[in-house]
């Protein structure tokens, strides 16, 4: 397979895109302007990027805790994350959600579940749509590997298997969950091998390859589609602490430096350089470009109102 | 009019909505051939077919979640929970995600789903398949709640809920699946709007508010009492949430004493809202008796028959309530 | 491995009884002597009895729904047993529990449970109690095909094997969750497989040989002392229905016709004259003793006095 | 007397207790090296070391009858749950299995456990990591259900709560963690028994039933008030489940006046359970008004700081309900 320039501009941009929004969303915290908390995927974001970018707007998405990576690669709107993230009311949920909620339904996004694990069970409904109005689209669940641990991971994957649901499920092990690195919360080492409990297909990939991660996708889709579920666990590392307040005794710092060689957006860049595929000088401009992007998205969301007490009951019930 | 048990008006709301709505499914353990484990099902395999009749494996939270995520992308879902008590395993997925979903995404999308489960006591099945739940589920914002008495509300209030877009928890009564009642013919689009409480039996002088099973029960005392001339309102609140606090309230001012009966324990249950709702209004001025509550013991259900018929309202105990209040 | 006759006996009496007890427990519902339900475990007899028969009193066990002969197996009081089945105040459970909760602490059960899987979670802790104490003993965890599929089985079977706890997990595989064929409630044929996703071992047995299981599980409980949680699964078979009032329209008059063909007392009895362990009169002065014990235990719950309303709030809180 | 927080508080009666029952262990997501997400068991690994602080993987189920089973046979657990959200997960094995097990084994054995979670809102955490569940567990006979509003509560109740042979619920307020107040000496061994409500502040005009991080909100408006004459009196029940009604009732006499407040959704809440005691008891005839509740709107809680603070009782609020009452 060799991917169109116009889609590693896509991949690259996005990864961009997404680095710069968290920075800036640390640096907002920092600044005082958020209160709550956040989930950084720095370090990982071609997961969400490269597996998202290989959808249509027809394939829905369960984001993580930690899914800005996910959004953006599935086309969500910079603006209105930014705006939710600040908690304004032109946010993709008017302020009421945060970060931790983020969705948007216009380009297949189902939402980031603050429950680790919460969107396991969705998935399969989802997909259950997809199968039932025999649509030609699948539903890609994402979560990380201490979510692979809950309940819900065993019970959705069997469920999917049972009825060949179009599922995609997406393991982002970053080997840590929370403070506990994935060697105390599960026996194994390939998290892609219980996929053989449901009799499904399961692999491992570099989860620091956005080309890969992006081509696997295509074929997934397309396995997936023909066969049922499948399991795709992406190898990867997180960078910062696990939310805002993480003082990370729990690893060492030659460790994190580690993963920071193998970092994703770098790998691209010497991909795309060694390929020929972009100039250093096209690179660069899209680099500039995400800056933009994130700082007209601060701007807007300085400028957005903030929701109204008046309005509270709206969207409890339909 | 034609009688039919409470199991087949529940049966025949499912049925008939499955039939003018296409995009309905309804899932659960058992619910296929078997026809559900009490039988509330049968016939519906046979009908609608295994792309919409679906046997789960036994995976309480997936098949919630399962239902919230079909519900939330276009379907209508029916998910069967086999005892109410094993809601336990599936509170995440129903009170974390399919109540708050809509509202946490800032109305984007909404989730028409219907939770079914069998609560209650009297089948000599012991702690971990006789509770009543209801109080859960009402105090999630998010989730509207139904529990029906006759056969006639199950059918009309469970097409409302189905028709619903919200996720609905409906509450059936296992001691009723077998008790027959007046439905009205096929043909007619029996519709009962959910929120409105409805008076079964109307008095002067005491008030009984109650639901479920304990609704014909109540009655039963009702009808002792007025040989002796005391005239019992039953109010049946049928809607947990949203709840008709108007009905409640009126009958209130009207009779002056109240009592509040449901078999759930007492601690902690629905009661509590109940008795709150009359006593924070102005019925509060009408009352000239202290508002009781009937609850069950607080105790878990004992499997023993005579032990696990006396830990809920009994008639006697309910006779004795209102002659406390008279 | 050769087993004593002492052995022997025990166990076939053992079957005979839990057999004896399910066809007289089901006389008496016709004869509505009990009210509420029953799940009988006839032609399972060999599971519950093979390993609890392998057990000490300090071994733990953890009932299923179906456990009749778990707690025979295990010793437990026959008497009380029925008593508690009759809900009178001489049963194990004061006549509160009933069927589905009969437990006896002193012989080392916990307890049957009436939720599919309820018992897996509770069995690690128990496993961590004796870890802790630094016990030699282990606890067994019952529970069926249906169950594999909760998500308590696989948090539970993680947990296990993370913290190496001392923990034998059975799956008594009868082939149905109530009426739903294990094919279509896992896409995999064998359920021991299960066991690679959490790093242990897994192994699977024909059910209904109660001479292999007692061995089994005496191997099985000396490698868990030593290396950590297994799953062991038994493949047979329930003639009965699911409980009291199952038509059984899921399956064939047939497929019921061959595996009592394969009755594993039947099998017991016939291991036992070819190796010419025991007579033909030994056996059948062994079944007849069966009948007995089940005749005096049903005498006894018969005279046995109802509990009283009385006493409804011991127990509730200690 | 010293000062500490809450968090520290619950540190110190784990610690002790760990110190003095060598049988009793403790586990969680996070507990160890980490201290916790809120910090609460900060220390504690390094001095139990592994055999009893006991990292667990994410597996709120699994750990919660993890901590029923070893209690059952003979240890003592403390399990965190690290978000009172979570609980959702693990309902399972605290209603149908802890809560139960005593009882439906006709009193073989007995569940010493705590179950610590944090609950409340008010760190931007949204709607899943915001609830305030009290009510759900308070309606399960079998477990006991504690929430401490200041750091000595904190300390004395949880001690007693670990030395309780049954399983309890304990639920900490996030917003509460780092709030410091007096706390008796290390060297005492200070216990709080479950089932005393505490009178904070005194009053003799109106009273105010609350529990949690409620009550120093409710004490802060008493304090107003006072300024004008008016004494309200707070009486903070600090446990639930048993709950102490001779101190709600007698109050209510006293006062006349009785306004419920807490933090969690009004419908369905333990609320409801408060209002009824007084309105059964003979407190009733004592009432010059309508006793009034305050709970959180019933909405999930929202994201935004703003609307966080204004769906759950404000001062403003608790001003209002009181002068409505006078
Ligand atoms: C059910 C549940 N338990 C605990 C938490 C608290 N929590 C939030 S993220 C997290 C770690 C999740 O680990 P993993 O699934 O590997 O995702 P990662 O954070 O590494 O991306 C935990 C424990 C939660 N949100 N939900
Ligand atoms: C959590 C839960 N879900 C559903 C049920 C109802 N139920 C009781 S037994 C049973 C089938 C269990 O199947 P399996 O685990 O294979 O055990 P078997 O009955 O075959 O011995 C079901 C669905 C239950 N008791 N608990
Ligand atoms: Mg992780
Ligand atoms: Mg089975």
């Amino acid at each position: 397979m060799k991917l169109s320039k116009e889609i590693h501009k896509e991949l690259y941009l996005k990864m961009n895109q997404t680095r710069e929004f968290e920075e800036t969303a640390a640096r907002l915290f920092v600044e005082g302007k958020v209160h709550g908390t956040a989930h950084f995927c720095i370090g990982e974001e071609a997961t969400g990027v490269g597996v998202c970018s290989a959808l249509e707007v027809e394939d829905y998405i369960l984001q993580t805790h930690r899914g800005h990576n996910q959004g953006i690669g599935k086309n969500m709107d910079i603006n209105k994350m930014m705006a939710e993230f600040r908690g304004k009311a032109t946010g993709y949920c008017k302020g009421k959600g945060g970060c931790m909620h983020i969705a948007d339904f216009s380009v297949g996004s189902l939402g980031a579940n603050g429950v680790v694990g919460g969107g396991l069970p969705i998935a399969t409904g989802a997909a259950l749509k997809q199968k039932y109005n025999k649509e030609k689209n699948i539903t890609v669940c994402f979560f990380g590997d201490g979510a692979s641990n809950e309940g819900a991971f065993h019970e959705s994957l069997n469920l999917a298997s049972v009825w060949k649901l179009p599922v995609l499920f997406v393991c982002t092990n970053n080997l840590y969950g929370m403070s506990t690195p994935v060697s105390k919360s599960m026996n194994i080492e390939d998290i892609s091998i219980r996929a053989a409990s449901y009799g499904i297909k399961g692999i491992a990939l570099d989860g620091n390859d956005v080309v890969n991660i992006y081509e696997e996708t295509l074929k997934a889709k397309e396995y997936i589609l023909e066969n049922g579920p499948m399991l795709m666990v992406l190898n990867t590392y997180r960078w910062m602490g696990h939310s805002k307040s993480d003082a990370q005794i729990y690893r060492t710092k030659d460790e994190v430096k580690e993963w920071k060689e193998k970092c994703p957006i770098k790998q691209h860049k010497k991909f795309i350089l060694e390929n020929k595929i972009m100039t250093e000088d096209e690179l660069v401009a899209i680099g500039k470009q995400a800056v933009e992007d994130i700082e007209k998205a601060v701007e807007f969301a300085e400028n957005s109102p903030e929701p109204r007490i008046e309005d509270i009951f709206d969207d409890v019930y339909a | 009019m034609r009688e039919i048990t409470y199991a087949q008006a529940i049966n025949e709301a499912m049925s008939e909505e499955m039939r003018r709505e296409k995009n309905l499914i309804f899932m659960g353990e058992d619910i296929g051939l078997y026809g559900g484990a009490f039988g509330v099902s049968k016939g519906m395999f046979e009908e609608f077919g295994p792309e919409r009749i679906l046997d789960t494996p036994i995976t309480e939270l997936a098949i919630t979640g399962c239902a919230a995520g079909a519900s939330m992308t276009g379907l209508r879902t029916i998910v069967e929970i086999m005892f109410s008590d094993f809601m336990t395993l599936a509170m995440e997925q129903l009170a974390n995600q399919a109540a708050k979903n809509r509202f946490q995404f800032g109305g984007q999308g909404s989730v028409p789903m219907v939770l079914r489960a069998p609560g209650g006591s009297g089948t000599g099945a012991a702690a971990q398949h006789s509770q009543s739940l209801e109080a859960w589920v009402a105090h999630v914002p998010g989730l509207k709640v139904v529990i029906p008495s006759t056969p006639a509300d199950a059918k009309g209030l469970l097409k409302a809920s189905i028709r619903d877009d919200n996720p609905v928890v409906f509450l059936e009564q296992k001691l009723l699946y077998r008790v027959k009642g007046e439905v009205p013919d096929l043909d007619e689009d029996f519709i009962i709007p959910l929120g409105k409480a409805d008076i079964k039996r109307e008095g002067k002088d005491v008030t009984i508010i109650t639901y479920g099973r304990m609704v014909q029960r109540c009655i039963k005392v009702a009808e002792e009492f007025a040989k002796d001339g005391v005239e019992i309102e039953v109010v049946d609140i049928r809607t947990l949430v949203p709840l008709d606090k108007e009905t409640l309230i009126s009958s209130a001012k009207k009779t002056g004493k109240v009592l509040v009966v449901h078999e759930a324990c007492q601690t902690g249950g629905f009661g509590g809202e109940l008795v709150s709702v009359v006593v924070e209004s102005d019925a509060f001025f009408y009352l000239d008796a202290p508002v009781k509550r009937l609850g069950g013991l607080d105790v878990p259900i004992p499997y023993n028959p005579g032990l696990e018929a006396l830990v809920v309202p009994t008639e006697e105990k309910i006779t004795a309530a209102i002659k406390d209040l008279l």
